[in-house]
């Protein structure tokens, strides 16, 4: 935020538009989506010559409202709020200011806002494409995965996950199970109810190192936390582990946001926060912000799995060309990504 | 504790500190055992089918270096609950308190091994990568108890340890980011540590500050400019200041061959060796030496040590700036010792966890470390069962830690004596 | 300790010949004022917040790209220089001010025109928000300290008092009459449950309450994470951690119409300070409490239950924390979600020993804690400087608050009056 | 060595401590320090072992001023002190405080156990000191600790011993081995400051006596130029009554009655063995006996304080055993307990609310929950008057009266309300003759208002002076009940042992239960002299 302190202080001259951001109690440094988004406004305003950015933390819930209305103070083009707490008090100041934009992350209104954009992610695709890429590597036939807390946005990851390990294990009788995770038999429409590993915590990345170590003396050698900075602690774990001990890290490219653990992990299951993020306040900014949901896929590269990076050469390309096909036959709707579509070996 | 008689094991019968155990509480320890081994024999034994097996995979895989074990857990729970019964017959039965804990700790082991065993069945069991998850946890607490150990035994009450902590994790990180020298961390973790131990010694002891206070809010001040310079120079800077190596695990030559169990605990890296050094170092230095006699006389009566030409405020002092240097190497281990970069609160809490483990430890190194591996224990079993997955709510796993602590603090420690003078300032005149 | 008399040597001087006869009484102590109108205690704070807000500046300098690029050139124009660091800082501290308090110009528009009233009062209104929780549980907290009980649990009771309310709220349905009153005080209850288990404990096993609290906030935590994501108390239609919202009665009335958000849990927090002060001051229990504090032992000898105190203050302290969980939920929140409570639990310690344990130095720390809250906020929507700072200028103020002493001797003042820098807290007992 | 003090003048804010106080103590020399509470000797002998500056006036150590900025620098200069509160970590052993600050050690700072312990028996065998090194000193008996604290000192060399109320809290015999010990050291060239109030010690023991009041000198004598009760006017100012002036007791009915009482201590021991004792109302029964033989448990259960593992105690007629304090002292029991700053003050809290401790809750001083703080300061005000109780004002915290007057604000508490039976431990323990005289003319003043009295102490001449019966205390048991007229010596060997009726069988009972817990260095020292047996249990 050095740069933002710039970036306010310099004199406007193409537009005087303002971006903003109100954190959820994670606050900016969280590597998740507080960061995420905080990157959606950097990454807008190196599009736009003269925007501005700023953001609030919250340190408790009870700052949501003010947060939002000191923004509101301050005549923000677009209001970003991040993460599903922040839910009710979005809509309860949006509806009070419609004049006001807003996006939220994390997010689904049902009916959609005038002049909210929700921003959700559809994570179990390319969770998909990650539990399958981790299955198709193990070498002891087993892969773990953990969360942070069981909520949706995390198991949505986990539930993906277990259903491309499932699916691989069908196609090739590969007696591969994924641990961690057990998606609930009955899968309502937007609850993923499940029993697995959870740190239930967000900082304690001692909590991940533990969890994964669990689960490589369980005999995983693959493992996807989706517990933002948690997953340090499994990187340390996984790491200690040595040769032969691989991960995928969430959210985000991990060879760019964590790059000391580049050559632990396969692959990263993304979610696109920042792009998405970025386009809401490029319309907004440039007065063509339309309320509503957006679903980020596979399709609209909203989620994607990140380059292999240092495995691109270790991962064979038979898998490779496997993942290219599923993607499209996920894109497609020819391949489920629940996992209950397919049996638990 | 007796200055000619050998040190008792920490938390055994055999000083003044440990009066607290009485006939009754050890005969409640056996009926507890007894209890638990029917629980044993009935849940784990009887309810299972006979043809339940556990597989015990010993080693660290993938190498693992002894072949499975494969057992029974009907036959498991039968002679664990045998075996704990017995221990629990023995606390009733037999006459003194000596030893107590470590008959109750046995039985309890057994207990824990059938339960464990028949979480597991149908599936394998790696009890000794358990110990492995178990460090994980243990060691910033025994960085953190044994920096409150060092202050509060002379006298000083250190809460503050959490935010030495963050201190040390953050400059640690920063040093060793910037210099690419690791020890270098190591240094600027301890210099960090000591920094606040310094604080608080300066303004509890110079100005008569209260000593909690100042410490709690040492916890806020650290958290705050920690969160303040991370938002405004790491994360901006991040790869210059922020991505430090990280230490090595090293294998110590001929003890890692030990079967079983050397892969796991002589195969660790530098923080986990000093902490167990250090655990010795105090424990030595404290109970010993002259300096951990004097140590000691401060924090227990310091008009005493003063009449006997000790300077009270001193050795106060350069106690507190230790135990800070102590919690800052501690801090030091979360960065440069595990993931590699600071992040915002990461130390979790962890240090008012060491200052309970200190407590229930009663404020002896060999207690606190105890302490510590009960607590990390915990957080690796409540990990197991998750991963087993046992069908308990996550957020009841993840409470298991805390609830096994107040479980064992209520039932079995009971009341702790602290230094006499201990949070109490002392003006001369 | 005592909340009225100053224990050792200060009080000891006031006597005059060695054994004497009646001397010149020593200050008036009925008057529960006497400890904040003192010139003493008024200058030694405000030196203190003085002395935290420049080194805050020299931390905004320090951090500051633009400050630092301008110093880089002091060189060559050294006025430019300064005078950036000065802005830079001016703009950051005024932000803070027309945050917490009020904005001079908004309220001058206000007068002249009679508009704009409730943006004025915003600010304060925030404050004291903000302040209403701090207020409960630094209460809680110092009823605790003055009975030599350490209470870390307020975090893990206010969790627990909110719980209560919520499903009070949510599951009973009554007019706001009788509705509102049984959700103030299942918020109590809960938290004084949450309270006696670790009273109890420390009263029947003597397990020792630093440890059983702070083990105890964790489980609360966990046990709101849980509850979360279940029936009954999850929001229906959604699988999200976040619970059901409470109903118009079961909310706390605004006090100063819709626009303001502060609400009737500041009068609650008030009127629980007056009554802290009175019970700690002249009831019986509070005098045991008192005796317990000081002097167990002898307390037992005069025949007072020091199990059933050293459980009742538990009770009682979890109690009010419970209520600044209840408050917060039902004043404005109005529903639960993991992050719940903030850090507030552990603020109310410094709170409580900021106010050195007495209900009014409770509410005045708890105001100026808020205060530095609401303007952090406001300092880093106008300028980008993380709110983060105004935690570090609290805990600095907090540094100085403490340590007279050090302040006295930093800006050589003489000592007059009763001194300061006391033992408030009795450590770990045992 | 010869040391001489000369206008020492401390200031403690506006009160005058020491005021230009001239003394000299010549090599080989007993010397005493007399004076009543808050005299100023304490502070006297601080400045004079650096534990407090001087404001004026200065020090000679063999004629050459000396001075003192904390009492490492007084040690190494061959004084060595006695504290009037023992300067002992209770937890740590003999051996290891009498070692500290002086530890021989070996390489790297390690304790060197051994030549600890062999020096430590070394120095008790020279001086008769005798004491076990690994007995934890909490454990110990007072008495033991005393000469823990001589023996601290004279490891160190001391040339000049200061002992500061060393006898306070020891037996006649206890005291007797001290003076004995005192009179070799002095033999051996070494001097000795003696403070005390107990005026037969005084004239039994000095060479020299130097008095004082209100901070200054007002005198030196020699024990044969001067009498008791001359030194008495010489310290008070005014004529003291050094006996207790006291009529015939009218017994009434038997108030309190105990049959069969056994209690047990922290450790699980048997402190109080079977005891059977009955007080009748308008009688003081004393109870005598050397510190640690269960009389403190015998009180505390008595109020309630402790539980009774078999046996009853009855208030007029009323089961009190297994009571609460509470209870106790519903039932109408006063306590005045040993340790007046652990058990009887809140220090830190007014006069005026230690006055009212055990009735806070009551009418006149409460209403439904509330106090009535003007009736408590009227209590107050009216208190300091009748017990004379010289405190600044009733809101001063009671710590910083002087112990003197501490003991008189518990007194003057437990005798304001109505009560049917008064115990008293130590009630005088540490007391000025002036301040003596007082309490115990207040204690027959109950007694002949028909209130049951238990006395407990281990002062012999209290004992003799205040009981109308005496029962002594041995080892858990009561030897026996005699009238005082059987004389000192009669009842000082029973205290140590003798049965009451020479047919009676005099081997007691080891004490303690065969399954005592196991607490390492916890083992009851049995240590003491033939002269002055104790019990470690
Ligand atoms: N540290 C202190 N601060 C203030 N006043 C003190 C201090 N120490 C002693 N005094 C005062 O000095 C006076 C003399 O006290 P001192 O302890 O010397 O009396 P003493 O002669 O030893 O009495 P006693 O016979 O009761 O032991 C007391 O009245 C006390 O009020
Ligand atoms: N900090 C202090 N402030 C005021 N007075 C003090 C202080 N410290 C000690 N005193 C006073 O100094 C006197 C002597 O202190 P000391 O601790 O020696 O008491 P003491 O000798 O036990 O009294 P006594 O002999 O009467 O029992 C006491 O009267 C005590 O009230
Ligand atoms: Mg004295
Ligand atoms: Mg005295």
């Amino acid at each position: 935020s050095a740069s933002a302190t710039r970036a306010t202080r310099a004199v406007a001259h193409a537009s005087h538009f303002l971006a903003c951001e109100v954190t959820d109690t994670g606050g900016i440094n969280d590597r998740s989506f507080n960061a995420s988004a905080y990157l959606g406004l950097q990454l807008a305003a190196k599009k736009i010559p003269g925007l501005k950015y700023t953001y609030l933390s919250s340190t408790s819930t009870s700052d949501y409202t003010p947060n939002i209305n000191a923004l509101i103070a301050k005549k923000c083009g677009i209001i970003i709020t991040v993460g599903f707490d922040m839910a009710s008090a979005t809509q309860t100041e949006a509806k009070a200011h419609p004049g006001q934009k807003f996006s939220i992350v994390d997010f689904t209104y049902a009916p959609a806002l005038k002049n909210v954009l929700a921003l959700h992610y559809e994570t179990d695709q390319d969770g998909f494409l990650g539990g399958y890429l981790a299955a198709a590597m193990s070498k002891t036939g087993k892969v773990g995965t953990f969360g942070g807390q069981d909520i949706p946005t995390v198991t949505i990851y986990m539930d993906g996950f277990v259903a491309g390990v499932r699916y691989y294990d069908m196609l090739n009788h590969a007696h591969v199970v994924a641990l961690g995770w057990n998606p609930a038999k009955k899968r309502a429409k937007g609850s993923f109810a499940g029993t697995g590993v959870f740190t239930n915590d967000f900082t304690n990345q001692g909590l991940g190192k533990t969890d994964a170590t669990t689960l490589m003396a369980q005999g995983a050698d693959v493992i996807f936390p989706v517990a933002g900075s948690v997953g340090l602690g499994a990187a340390a774990a996984v790491k200690q582990a040595g040769p032969g001990h691989y991960m995928e890290w969430v959210d985000t490219d991990g060879c760019v946001s964590a790059p000391q653990y580049c050559s632990l992990f396969l692959t990263s299951v993304t979610k696109g926060i920042a792009p998405s993020v970025e386009a809401a306040v490029v319309s907004a900014a440039a007065g063509k912000f339309k309320g509503g949901n957006y679903n980020g896929t596979l399709a609209n590269n909203g989620v994607s799995l990140s380059p292999f990076h240092t495995f691109a050469n270790k991962v064979p390309a038979k898998v490779k060309t496997e993942l290219v096909k599923l993607k499209a036959d996920i894109i497609a709707g020819k391949v489920s990504t629940d996992p209950n579509s397919y049996p638990a070996s | 504790m007796s200055l000619l008689e050998p040190e008792g094991v920490a938390g055994l019968p055999g000083s003044p500190d440990s009066r607290v155990v009485t006939a009754g509480r050890v005969r409640g320890m056996g009926a507890f055992l007894v209890a638990i081994a029917v629980l044993a024999a009935l849940a784990f034994g009887v309810a299972t089918p006979a043809g339940a097996h556990a597989t015990f995979t010993l080693g660290a895989p993938p190498a693992v270096a002894v072949a499975p074990l494969e057992m029974s857990v009907r036959f498991v729970a039968v002679v664990c609950a045998l075996v704990c019964a017995a221990l629990g017959v023995l606390l009733v039965a037999r006459r003194g308190a000596r030893g107590s804990y470590l008959i109750f700790s046995l039985g309890v082991v057994a207990f824990v091994w059938s339960f464990l065993t028949w979480a597991a069945r149908g599936t394998d069991l790696n009890f000794v990568q358990m110990l492995a998850a178990t460090l994980i946890s243990t060691t910033p607490l025994v960085y953190g108890s044994l920096s409150g150990i060092m202050c509060e035994r002379s006298g000083v009450i250190n809460i503050a340890i959490e935010g030495q902590f963050l201190a040390g994790a953050f400059l640690g990180a920063m040093i060793a980011s910037v210099t690419g020298d690791l020890w270098l961390g190591v240094l600027a973790g301890a210099v960090a540590g000591a920094a606040f131990g310094w604080l608080l010694a300066f303004l509890s002891l110079r100005y008569g500050a209260d000593q909690i206070i100042v410490g709690v809010v040492i916890v806020a001040f650290c958290t705050g400019l920690t969160n303040f310079l991370t938002a405004q120079v790491l994360t901006p800077y991040q790869a210059t200041l922020n991505s430090p190596q990280t230490f090595s695990p090293i294998a110590i030559p001929l003890v890692d061959k030990i079967p079983v169990v050397g892969p796991v605990l002589f195969d660790q890296n530098v923080f986990v060796y000093l902490a167990a050094v250090l655990v010795v170092v105090v424990n030595v230095g404290l109970f010993r030496t002259r300096w951990g006699l004097r140590v000691r006389s401060v924090g227990e009566h310091p008009h005493a040590a003063e009449t006997v030409g000790i300077h009270v405020l001193s050795v106060r002092y350069r106690n507190v700036v230790l135990g800070g240097l102590i919690a800052g190497i501690g801090g030091a281990s979360f960065t440069i010792g595990s993931v590699g970069e600071f992040s915002s609160e990461m130390t979790a809490g962890l240090g008012y966890v060491a200052l309970a483990a200190m407590i229930f430890g009663r404020w002896r190194p060999f207690g606190a470390l105890g302490a510590a591996l009960l607590f990390g224990f915990s957080v690796s079993l409540q990990s197991f069962l998750a991963v087993l997955n046992v069908g308990i709510p996550s957020p009841f796993l993840a409470m298991a830690p805390y609830v096994i602590t107040v479980a064992v603090v209520s039932g079995l420690v009971g009341r702790v004596r602290p230094p006499a003078a201990d949070g109490v300032p002392y003006r001369r005149e | 300790m005592t909340p009225d008399v100053t224990p050792g040597v200060a009080a000891g001087a006031a006597g005059a010949t060695a054994g004497g006869g009646p001397e010149p009484a020593v200050p008036a102590r009925r008057n529960p004022l006497r400890g904040l109108v003192e010139a003493n205690v008024v200058v030694v704070t405000a030196l203190a917040i003085v002395s935290s807000l420049l080194i805050g500046g020299v931390l905004i300098i320090a951090t500051s790209p633009t400050v630092l690029h301008a110093l880089g050139r002091i060189g060559s124009s050294p006025g430019r220089a300064l005078g950036v660091a000065g802005s830079t800082v001016g703009d950051a501290y005024a932000a803070m001010f027309t945050g917490a308090i009020v904005s001079p110009s908004g309220l001058g528009h206000a007068i002249t025109t009679g508009h704009g009233w409730t943006a004025v009062l915003t600010p304060i209104s925030e404050t004291l928000v903000s302040a209403t929780p701090l207020i409960l549980a630094g209460l809680g907290v110092a009823l605790g300290f003055s009975t030599g009980v350490f209470n870390i649990g307020a975090q893990g009771q206010l969790i627990a008092g909110a719980l209560a309310s919520l499903y009070v709220g949510f599951e009973v349905h009554l007019p706001i009459g009788i509705h509102l009153p049984l959700v103030v005080l299942a918020g109590a209850v809960g938290g004084a449950v949450a309270g006696f288990v670790p009273g109890y404990l420390k009263a029947r096993t003597g397990a020792h309450e630093v440890i059983t609290t702070i083990m105890m906030n964790y489980v609360f935590l966990d046990l709101l994470n849980e509850l979360l994501a279940t029936q009954p108390f999850q929001q229906p239609g959604q699988s999200n951690a976040i619970s059901r919202s409470m109903p118009a009665t079961a909310r706390l009335p605004h006090l100063f119409g819709a626009g303001l958000r502060a609400n009737l849990g500041f009068v609650v927090a008030l009127a629980l300070v007056v009554a802290a002060a009175w019970f700690m001051r002249r009831s019986t229990s509070g005098f045991a409490f008192r005796v317990i504090g000081s002097n167990p032992k002898a307390g037992r000898t005069a025949g007072i239950d020091v199990r059933k105190v050293t459980t009742a203050v538990l009770v009682m302290s979890g109690a009010l924390a419970g209520l600044a969980g209840m408050a917060t939920l039902s004043g404005t929140d109005f529903f639960l979600s993991s992050g719940y409570g903030g850090n507030i639990g552990f603020d109310a310690i410094t709170v409580a020993l900021l106010g050195r344990n007495r209900p009014v130095g409770v509410l005045l720390g708890a105001l100026l804690f808020a205060a530095l809250d609401v303007g952090g906020r406001n300092m880093q929507a106008a300028t980008g400087i993380p709110l983060d700072l105004a935690f570090v200028i609290q805990a600095i103020i907090v540094f100085f608050v403490a340590t007279p002493a050090l302040v006295r001797e930093v800006y050589r003042l003489r000592e007059t009056g009763a001194s300061l820098g006391q033992v408030l807290s009795k450590g770990w007992g045992g | 060595m010869r040391l001489e003090l000369r206008g020492v003048t401390k200031r403690y804010g506006p009160l005058v401590a020491n005021d230009h106080v001239d003394l000299t103590v010549e090599p080989g020399e007993i010397h005493c320090l007399l004076g009543e509470n808050g005299a100023g000797k304490s502070t006297l002998m601080n400045v004079l072992f650096g534990m407090a500056r001087a404001d004026e006036g200065e020090v000679r150590i063999d004629g050459s001023p000396v001075r003192f900025a904390d009492p490492g620098e007084a040690v190494a200069h061959g004084i060595g002190m006695v504290h009037q509160h023992f300067m002992l970590v209770p937890v740590f052993t003999v051996a290891e405080n009498v070692v500290l600050g002086f530890e021989p050690t070996r390489a790297l700072g390690f304790l060197d156990r051994r030549r600890a312990r062999a020096d430590i028996r070394l120095l008790s065998e020279q001086f008769g000191l005798e004491v076990d090194p690994d007995a934890v000193v909490e454990d110990v008996p007072v008495g033991v600790q005393q000469r823990v604290e001589i023996l601290k000192a004279l490891q160190r060399d001391a040339k000049l011993l200061i002992l500061d109320e060393p006898t306070a809290v020891l037996t006649p015999q206890e005291s007797e081995a001290l003076f004995a010990i005192v009179r070799s050291l002095a033999r051996a060239g070494r001097s000795v400051l003696f403070i005390t109030h107990k005026l037969k010690e005084v004239l039994a023991v000095a060479d020299r006596i130097t008095v004082m009041r209100l901070g200054r000198v007002v005198g030196t004598t020699t024990a044969s130029e001067s009498g008791e009760s001359e030194l008495a006017t010489m310290m008070v100012g005014r004529a003291v009554e050094l006996v207790v002036r006291k009529g015939p007791a009218r017994p009434g009915a038997a108030v309190l009655e105990i049959s069969g009482l056994t209690v047990v201590d922290e450790r699980g021991l048997v402190a109080v063995d079977g005891v059977d004792l009955e007080v009748r109302a308008g009688e003081i029964l004393a109870v005598a006996g050397v510190q640690g033989n269960g009389q403190t448990e015998l009180a505390q259960a008595i109020t309630g304080l402790r539980p009774a593992v078999a046996g009853s105690i009855r208030i007029d007629g009323e089961e009190l055993a297994g009571a609460t304090p509470e209870a106790a002292i519903a039932a109408g029991v006063a306590n005045v307990p040993e340790d007046r700053q652990v058990d009887g003050l809140v220090l830190d809290m007014a006069v005026e609310d230690n006055l009212v401790l055990d009735i806070f809750d009551r009418a006149p001083f409460a209403r439904h929950g509330a106090r009535d703080l003007a009736a408590v300061r009227s209590n107050a005000e009216r208190k300091l008057v009748d017990f004379d109780i010289r405190a600044p004002s009733v809101l001063t915290p009671v710590g910083s009266l002087s112990g003197g007057n501490q003991q008189k604000v518990v007194v003057a508490r437990e005798l304001s309300r109505p009560v049917k039976l008064l115990v008293a431990s130590q009630p005088t323990r540490g007391l000025d003759v002036g301040s003596i005289e007082y309490v115990h003319r207040r204690i027959v003043e109950e007694r002949d208002r028909g209130v049951a009295v238990l006395i407990i102490s281990s002062e012999l001449d209290e004992v003799l002076a205040l009981g109308d019966r005496v029962a002594v205390m041995y080892r858990g048991k009561i030897t026996g009940v005699v009238d005082p007229a059987a004389g000192r010596d009669r009842i000082g060997l029973m205290m140590a042992g003798a049965a009451a009726d020479p047919v009676a069988p005099a081997a007691p009972p080891e004490a303690g239960p065969p399954d005592r817990p196991e607490t390492g260095a916890a083992d009851p020292p049995e240590a003491g002299p033939p002269a002055c047996p104790e019990t470690g249990a």
